[in-house]
């Protein structure tokens, strides 16, 4: 859980280079990357407050990824959330997998993303343009 | 016995209030806990609810000293 | 066609930064990135020389772009290929595709790398320790 | 007419020759080509071909000024 802003792909180049176990053994690195758009469900936003539940989160994300290890060979994962205040552009989360080979890194990228957004928790309090403000409570309809 | 109750994100602005420590009959289950604690509102539709950060189902009995959690959906966002 | 070293991560985030036509509208980016083993068909492989078709394997990288683009809703998509001689850990290909939808970036980016691995024409011609040298010239079966 | 014809990767250690320049009759395939300029070695199994930088099969025909390329399967690498 990140409070302040998140520089992603900085992230998982320090991360990369500092876990010397993966050079070598890695020919596989899937990353998925979410940032704030400005425009959601026909409305322009200005900013976003994204809440969690301490202690929980931080619980299913732990859970998240263990079921990514025991469903493919992975070698490392890296996951980082936003919290807080939140601007167009700004990277809300990031998800990182290492592996031998490519199908796992991939399938399990993907497996996390999906997880992380059904279970988790976390909620996002929109701010319009005209000023008013909105919690966002349904996935937009399959996509 | 005596439950930690946690409101989040809409639920807390509706409630007006982020938690509460209610005394509850001994047998009491997640539902129960939200009439005691939400001051006689209705539990809007689509309300998730968790026991020391598990999710549970509203029929779910509590035990003394259990936290419990309502929130609404997780919003992770569209796909 | 990168005959010099690939610093991936930090490639994205540039391109990324200077493409401002994405800030506020992207909401997803997939990235992969392939790096070199050091263990390969059960020998450890201590360097590696990759052969392209100057040319061809440029009009393949932008065909399959091409397709990507005509099969999901994309905004923007980056790909780097090594060619030259590498080392175990060396990044080899980049991958980025960046989306409004996680669903299409997930999908476009495994989409141009099974592409890029079966079309573009690359091949590569391994260093054993024993100081053997041998082509690859079968894709690992299955995995 | 005249055809370029290039060899890649193993096919060029096979041979000993990156490509030439090679006259062959005014109807002519690709295998033609190579049996051209292989110098009677017989092609490997599994040999990829492309005119002009597109992937075609061993019975195209060739025309004048083309680019012909011959190389073994292309190793992305495992999945």
């Amino acid at each position: 859980m990140r409070t302040s802003p998140l520089q992603p792909w900085h992230e998982v180049a320090v991360h990369e280079q500092a876990q010397t176990v993966l050079h070598g053994a890695s020919g596989a690195a899937a990353v998925f990357v979410g940032h704030m758009r400005d425009f959601n469900e026909g409305d322009n936003v200005t900013a976003m407050q994204l809440e969690h539940y301490p202690g929980m989160t931080e619980r299913y994300l732990s859970k998240i990824a263990q079921s990514a290890f025991t469903q493919w060979a992975l070698l490392d994962a890296l996951i980082i959330h936003r919290v807080g205040e939140l601007h167009p552009a700004d990277p809300i989360v990031l998800v990182a997998v290492w592996s031998a080979h490519r199908k796992d890194a991939f399938s399990a990228c993907r497996y996390l993303m999906e997880e992380l957004k059904s279970t988790a928790p976390f909620w996002k309090k929109e701010q319009l343009e005209d000023g008013s403000e909105r919690w966002v409570e349904q996935n937009t309809a399959g996509y | 016995m005596s439950v930690t109750v946690k409101f989040f994100a809409s639920l807390k602005d509706l409630l007006g209030c982020d938690g509460a420590t209610v005394e509850i009959g001994e047998v009491a289950s997640v539902s129960d806990v939200w009439l005691q604690a939400a001051g006689g509102k209705a539990m809007p539709d689509n309300v998730l609810a968790a026991i020391n950060m598990e999710y549970v189902d509203q029929n779910t009995l509590v035990h003394d000293g259990d936290e419990v959690a309502f929130f609404p959906p997780v919003t992770g966002g569209d796909k």
